[in-house]
C-alpha cells in the first residue's frame, strides 16, 4: 500500500478508536448511574405501601442524572451511526429504562409510553439518527419491571399489602397480553419473554393465595375504585 | 429541570387501558417485522454479492494466466472487460439494496451485508492487483461503489475494507502458484511475494483493533511461506545452469515442443 | 465381458486434443453452477418458509391462549383460519420450489430445504395437537403437503419429520406455562404434560438412528421437567383448599375482578 | 402418538437402517475392490516403459470386479434416492474412477471422458436415478490421477525414461486448464485443485531438469510423432 | 515385513475387528432392552401410588432380557479382556444397574447392593475377567436413580401422594451421605455426584411445600409436636 | 546454548516443577479437609434449632485442621511468590473461609471479618507476600455461606423453626446491601453475586409463606419504623 | 448405603487411584528413557556412514534402560488388567519399539519383528495378560522409523553419501508394501500410514536427484529383472 | 458487613482495578512497539546479505523504545507483585526477546543469553519481584527465531546467498541440541520446542539442496573430499 493510503487508514482507525475510549468513559458513568437507579428502586421490597410514592419522588433525580449520561453519550454519536456504538450502552440504556418505567407506575400505576419513556430520559426527537430509544429495549426494560413486580408481589404480602399482589395481576396481564402480540426471533428478547410467564405464573399463585384466605375482601372496595388499573 | 417538566410530560405519556397497551405492542410488531423482513432481505442480496464475487474471481485467475501465456513478455495488457461487466453487474445488485442500508440503517444491517462486502472487496482489488499491480485504497474501494452520478451505493465501513484486502492475499498465492511455472513467472513470484510481504507487514498495525483480522494475517502469512517456497524452487533449479530465466525458457520450450 | 467391450467404448470416449477437455469443462461448469445457483434459490425459500413458520407458531400462541381465556370450560373450539390462512401462504413457497426438488433433486438438496422444511413441520404439528389434542401423523404431515390435486408439493423425509415434530414440545412447554395459571389450567397442564411425557417416550427408540435427535431429546426433558413443576405448584397451592379447581377459580376471579 | 402411527414410523426406519447395513456390505467390497486396483496400479512407479501395457492390462479384470460392485450398490438404491446414500461409496467410487482414468491414459495416453469412466465401471444409463457418476466423483478420481502423475514423472527419469515427464506434463497442462474453467466452493474439490498446481509446478521442474541437461533430445525425434498427447 | 509376519499381523487386525463388530451387535440389542427398561420406568412420574407394584412388576420380565444380552456378551469376550472392550458397553451396563436398582427400590424401598444388582443381571462370578459390574458402573446407575427420584418427588405430589417425598428424601440423603463418604477422584463420577445436590435441593423443597401446607407428617416425627403452633 | 546456560536453565525449570508438586500434595490435603468442614457443615439442613450450637463447636477441630495446611503451604512458598502460587490454592481456601464464616455465623448469628477469617485459618501478617487471605476469596466464601443459607431457610420450616428464615433474611439483606456497594469488576465474582438475587428472592418467597400462614412473626411488625424506606 | 458396602467401595475405588499413581510415576520414567534413546538416534543426521554402526552401539544400553521400565510397570499392573492401564504407557511403548527397530535397522539393514522387539524390550511371555507389545503399538513404532528415514536419506546425501537414499528406499518400499497388505481399520493407524506416502514421495524425490546427477548407480540397474511389474 | 470494612473491601478492590487499567496502557504501547520490531525484521526475508547489518543497525533504536516501555511498566508494579501482573505483558516480552536475541544474532552470529537479553531490554537487577525475564518467556522468544530462521533460509536462497542456509543449519542445531537437554515439563514451552522439529526438517532440506548442486561448501568440510564423484 502506498503510504497515503496507509496514512488515510491509520487515520481513519485511530478516530474509531479514540471515540470508542470516549463513548467507553461516559458509558461507565451512565452504567452506575443506573446501578443507583436500581439500588435505589430495590427498596420496594421492603416498603410499606404509604411510603411508595415517597419512594418513587426520591428516584427522580437520579433518572435525571441518567438523562445527563444520555444527553453525553448523544453529544459524541456521530450522526446516522447510532446502530454502531450502541451495544456498548444498551445494557444500561435497558436498566435506565426499567427505571423511568417503575417510578411512573409506582407514580400512576399506568404505562409509561416508548415516547414517554425518551422523555424521561431527556433522549430528543433531533437525536433520531444517532440516539434513539428502540423498541428492544424500551421492552427489555418492561420485562425487568415485571420481573422486579413478581417479587413484589411477595413481597408486599409479608408486609401486610393484601391489595398489591392483585393489582400488579392485572397490570401484568395486559403487559403479558402485548408482548404475546409480537413476533421474536430466538434472541435473548425471546428468552426474557419466556421467563415473564414464570412471573405471571408467580404473581397469580400469590393472588391465589391471598383471595382464598379471603384476607383482601374487606379493604377491597375502597380499593379499586382509586385504582387506575386497565381492564 | 428535567423532573419538573417530566411530570406533565408522563401524564401524557401514559398508557392508561388495556386496549392502548395492546395498541402501543401491535406497533412495536410491525416496527420489529418490517426491520427483519429488511434484514432477510439485505442477507439475501449479500449471499448473491457473495457467489458473484467468487465467480468474478474464478475468471479473473482464468484471465490473468491465460494473460501470461500467451505472452509472458509483453506488459501484462491482458483486457479484464469480461470480469468488469460482471462486476457492474454485482453493483446492481447493491443498486437495488440501496435504500434498504441508507442512514441509519447501514450500520444496524451492517452484520448482513457484510460477508458480500468482504467478498466483493476481494474481487476488485484482485482485479486491481492484475491491473496496477498494486493495493486498492480505501477510496478505490469506495469509488468503485458510486453510480454514474457519484452517489455511494453501499456505506463502508473500514473493518470491511481491511478484512476483505486481507482475503486476497490467498488468491494472489494461487495466482503465484499457477504462474510460477509459466515463462517469467520467477518475476511474477518474486513480485507477488514482495507484495504479499508488504500487506502482511501493513496490517499487522491493524490487527489489534479488527476482529478477525488477526485470522486472516495468519492466513497470509501461510500463503507467503507457500510463496516464498515456490519461488525457492524455482531458484535453487535455475541456480545449476545459470540465471537468464528467458533463455532457459527457450530452451525449454524446445524440448518439449519439439 | 466389459473388459472386451469396454475397449472398443473407450476409444470412442477417449478426449484427444487440448480443445476438446476444455470443452468437456466447460460442460462441468455449467452443470456445477445450475446445480449450485438451484442450491441457493433452495436455500432462500427454505429462509422463507422457517420465518414464516416461525410467525405461524407465535400466531397459534395467541389464537390458544385467547382461546383459554374466552372460554376456558367450552370444548378448545378456537378458531385457527387465520393461522390456516398463513400456512397455505407457506404451501405457496414449497409449490414454487417443486420443480426444484423433482425426482432425485430432493435429496441432492435435502440439507437445503431441512431448515425451513422442520419448522414448518413445527408450525402444523402445533395446529394440529390444538385442534385434535394429538400428534401429527407422517402421513398427517405428507397430505399437508400436497396440493388441490393430491400432488405431493415436496418429498417428506423421515429425519425432518421426526426432528420437527420434537420441536413442538418446547412450544407446548410455553404453551402450558401460559395457560396454567388461566381457569381451566390445571387440567391443561396435565393434558401436555402426559402428552410430551408420550413424545419423549415415543421418541427414544429413534434417537440412536436420527443425527440431532437426541439432542433435541434432551431439550424435551427439560420441557417436561418445567411443566412438570408448573404443574406441581398448582397441585400443591390446591392441596390446600380442596379440590374443585372451577370454583375456586371463581372465588379468585371475584376477588380480583371485584 | 397412536399406535398405528408409531408403527409406520418404526416400519419406516426398520427399512432405512436395511437398506442402510445391505449398502454397508457391498461398499465394504467396492472399497477392498478399489484398493486392489490402486494397489496394483502403484506399480507404475517401479515400472520401465516398455512393461507399462501389460501393467495396464493387468488392472483391467480388478476393474471389472469393482464394475460388480457399483452393479450390486445400483441394485439397492431406491429410485430417486442416489444422493440419499451416495456419500456411503462416493470415497470407493472416486477411486474407482482414478483406476478407470489411469488405465485408459496408460493404454492410450488421452483422457477418458466421463461417459467412458461409467461405461468402464458399468454404470448404465438407465440408472439415471440411482446410480450415476457425477462431475465431481469424476473430477475427484481425475485429480488423483494428476497426483500420481507427478509422482511418477519423478520416477520414470529414475527408471531412465526422460521421455515420460515431457509427455506427462502436456497431457496434464490440458487438464489444469479445463480445472481453471470451473467455478468452485470452497468444498474439498476447491482443496484438491489447489493441491493440482503443486504436481504441475512438480511436473514442470522435472521437466527443467530433464531439458536443461539434454538428456531427452536425441530419443526425442521418433517419440513425438507416436504420441498422441494433445496439444 | 516377510509374508509369516504379515499373516500373522492381518489375523491379529482382523480378529480385533471381528470381535469387535460381533460385540457391537449385541451391545445394540443390550441398548435397546435397556432403553425399553427406562420407557417403562419413566411411567412412574405419572402413576398413582397404588399401581406402583404393579409397574415394578412390569418391568422385571424387561430386566431378564437384559441379562440376555449381558450373558451373550460375555460369550464373546475372551478371557481376560474385560478391560479391552467394556467401553462398548458400560453406557448400557449403567442403564440396566439403574434399571435393577430402581425396580428394587419400589418393590422394597431399599437399596440393592452392588452384588444384588450383578445377580439381577446374570453377571456370573466366574466373568471376573470378562464381564463384571465395576463400583464406578453400579454408582452411576444409583445417581441416575436418584436424578429419577427428584423428579418423582415432584410428580407425587402432583397425583395427590404427598407421603412419598417425604420418603424418597430420607432414602436419598442416605444415599448423599454415604457418597460423600466416598473419595472419588474419579471426574465422571464427581461431577455426577455435584449434580446430586440440586436433587436434593429439589426434594427438600417439595417436602418444605408439603409440610409447610400440613399435608403429611413432617419428616422429624419427633419434632412435629415441639413445633410453635401458628398464631 | 552453552552448557553453564543450559544448567542454569534446567535448574530454573527443574525447580519449579518440584516445588510445583509438593504444593500439589498439600493443596490436596487442604482440599480434603475443607470437604470434610463442608460435609459436617451440611448437616445443617437437618439439624433441629437447639442443636445448632452443637453442630458449631463440632466444625472447629476441623477448621484447625485446614489451618493446618494452611501452614504447610505458607512453609513452601517462597518469599514474595504469593500470586505465582495462589491459583493452585484458592478453591480449597475459599471453602475454608467459607467454613469460618458459617460456624462464626452460627455462634453469633454476626459476620465475620476478612481479619476474623484470616485468624480462624491461622493466616499470619508476616505471610504477607506468600499467604494471605485476599478480599476476593473472602467474598466467594461470604457469597457460598449465602447460597447454604437459602437452602437452610426451606428446611428450618420443615423442621419447624418458623423464625429462623426471618432471621436469615435479615442478615442476608444486609449483606446483599453490603455487596451492592462494592464496585465489582470482577467477572467471576460478579455473576456469583448474581445468583445472591436467588438466593433471596428464595429466602422472601419462605418468609411470605410463614407469613402469610401466621406462622411466625412477621418481619415489618418490629422493623417497619427502622425500614430503609427512603423519605 | 450400609457401611460394610461403602467400606468395601472405598477400598475399590481407593486401590484404583493408588495403583495409577503408581504408575504414573515408572512410566514418567519409561517417556524420559525413550526420549532419551530417541535423542540419541536423532543424531543419525549428521553421522556420516562410518560412524552409523558406532551410534547404533551408544544406543544399546538406552534401550536396556527402557527395559527396566517395561519391567517395573509390568511388576505393578495385577494379572488380566493389561487393557486397563495400557492407554497409560502405550505411547511411550511405540517410542521404545522405535528405539528398537531402528537401532536393528542400522546394525542389519533388516526388519525386527514383533517378537524381536519385544525381546530388545524385555517383555516376557508370562505377562500375556498384564504387558504385552499389540501389533498397533509395534506398526505405530514402525511408522516413526519410516518418518525418520525419510529425513535421513535427505541429510545423507547432504553428507555425500550418494548410496544411502536407494538402500532407503527399497527397504521402505518394502514396508510399505506390507502395509498395503494390511485391512487397516484402525483410525489412528490408518492416518499415519497414510503420511508414509510423503515419506515415499519424499525419498523418491532424492532418489531422483541422485539419479538424475548420476551420484550413484541407478536402482533400476541391477533391480529391474526382479522388479514387481506385472507381465 | 459495617460500614468501615466496606470501605477498605472498595478500596481493595478499586486499587486493584485502577492498577490493571495503567498496566494495560503501558502493555498496549509495549506490544505496539514490540510489533514495530518484529515487522522491521521481517525484512530480513527480502534483504540481500550484504544490507543484513544495516538492518540489524535500524533495529536497534526500537528495541530501545521497548526498554522504555519495560522501565514504564516496572515503575507501575508493586513491589513483590510480579506474579499477580505479568501474564498482561508476557506475550509481548517474549516479542521483545525475540527481537533482542535475533538483532544480536544478525551482528554476531552467536546466541544472546538471559542476562544479555534482560540488559538489552534494560530490565534491572534491583526489580527481581516486579519485573524479570523468565527463563520461559526467553525460551519462547528463542523459539520464534528460530522460527523465523527456517523461513529465512528459503528466502536466502531465492536471493542467491546459498552460505546462509548452511550456517543457520549449524546454529539452529546446537538450539535444538540445548532444547532436548532441557527438562520440559511446560505445556506450551514443549509443544512450540516439537514445532521446532519441522524447522530444522526444512532447514536441512534446503541444506540438501544447495549441496546436490555443489551451490556452496557442504557443512561437512571434511566429507567433501571423500564425497564418491559422480559418473
Ligand atoms: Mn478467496
Ligand atoms: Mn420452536
Amino acid at each position: 500500500m502506498d503510504s497515503g493510503d496507509l496514512e488515510q487508514l491509520n487515520a481513519l482507525l485511530d478516530n474509531e478508536i479514540d471515540l470508542k475510549e470516549k463513548i467507553k468513559d461516559f458509558v461507565s458513568d451512565f452504567d452506575k448511574r443506573t446501578r443507583r437507579v436500581q439500588g435505589a428502586l430495590n427498596k420496594i421490597h421492603s416498603t410499606p405501601s404509604e411510603d411508595v410514592p415517597r419512594l418513587a419522588r426520591s428516584v427522580k433525580p437520579m433518572l435525571d442524572e441518567c438523562s445527563l449520561s444520555v444527553s453525553a453519550i448523544a453529544g459524541l454519536v456521530p450522526e446516522f451511526e447510532y446502530w454502531r456504538w450502541s451495544g456498548m450502552w444498551s445494557f444500561s440504556l435497558r436498566a435506565a429504562a426499567f427505571g423511568a418505567l417503575f417510578v411512573h407506575y409506582l407514580e400512576t400505576e399506568t404505562l409509561l409510553s416508548l415516547e414517554g419513556v425518551s422523555s424521561v430520559l431527556g433522549i430528543k426527537d433531533e437525536w433520531k439518527h444517532k440516539f434513539t430509544l428502540q423498541a428492544e429495549d424500551y421492552l427489555h426494560g418492561l420485562i425487568t419491571m415485571v420481573n422486579e413486580m413478581s417479587r413484589w408481589a411477595v413481597n408486599a404480602v409479608t408486609l401486610g399489602d393484601y391489595e398489591r399482589p392483585i393489582r400488579i395481576s392485572i397490570f401484568v396481564k395486559s403487559i403479558f397480553a402485548g408482548f404475546s402480540a409480537l413476533n421474536l426471533k430466538n434472541d435473548g428478547l425471546r428468552r426474557r419473554f419466556d421467563s415473564l410467564k414464570y412471573d405471571i405464573k408467580k404473581i397469580e399463585e400469590v393472588v391465589y393465595d391471598v383471595s382464598l384466605r379471603r384476607l383482601a375482601n374487606s379493604p377491597k372496595k375502597e380499593g379499586v375504585d382509586e385504582s387506575p388499573a386497565p381492564r | 429541570m428535567a423532573s419538573e417538566s417530566g411530570a406533565h410530560i408522563a401524564n401524557d405519556k401514559s398508557i392508561t387501558s388495556h386496549a392502548a397497551i395492546l395498541h402501543a405492542f401491535e406497533e412495536f410488531r410491525s416496527d420489529l417485522d418490517l426491520e427483519n423482513d429488511r434484514r432477510e432481505r439485505i442477507v439475501k442480496s449479500s449471499r448473491d454479492i457473495t457467489i458473484n464475487s467468487k465467480r468474478v474471481i474464478f475468471l479473473l485467475h482464468r484471465l490473468a494466466i491465460a494473460g501470461i501465456d500467451d505472452d509472458g513478455v509483453k506488459d501484462d495488457r491482458t483486457d479484464y472487460v469480461e470480469a468488469k461487466k460482471k462486476l457492474a453487474e454485482i453493483r446492481v445488485i447493491f443498486k437495488n439494496l440501496q435504500h434498504e442500508l441508507e442512514a441509519e440503517r447501514f450500520w444496524h444491517h451492517q452484520s448482513a451485508i457484510s460477508p458480500g462486502m468482504q467478498e466483493y472487496i476481494e474481487a476488485v482489488s484482485f482485479l486491481h492487483y492484475l491491473e496496477k499491480g498494486k493495493m486498492i485504497s480505501y477510496d478505490g474501494v469506495l469509488n468503485s461503489l458510486r453510480d454514474e452520478n457519484g452517489v455511494l451505493l453501499c456505506p463502508l465501513s473500514l473493518d470491511d475494507y481491511l478484512l476483505g484486502v486481507s482475503d486476497l492475499t490467498g488468491e494472489l498465492m494461487r495466482f503465484a502458484i499457477t504462474a510460477i511455472s509459466r515463462r517469467g513467472g520467477r518475476r511474477k513470484a518474486r513480485e507477488v511475494s514482495d507484495f504479499v510481504r508488504g500487506c502482511k507487514a501493513d496490517f499487522d498495525g491493524f490487527s489489534p483493533y479488527v476482529k478477525q483480522l488477526s485470522k486472516k494475517q495468519a492466513v497470509t502469512s501461510q500463503s507467503l511461506q507457500k510463496i516464498e517456497e515456490a519461488a525457492y524452487a524455482i531458484a535453487v533449479r535455475a541456480s545449476e545452469y545459470g540465471e537468464n530465466d528467458a533463455m532457459l525458457a527457450d530452451i525449454v520450450e524446445q524440448c518439449v515442443m519439439g
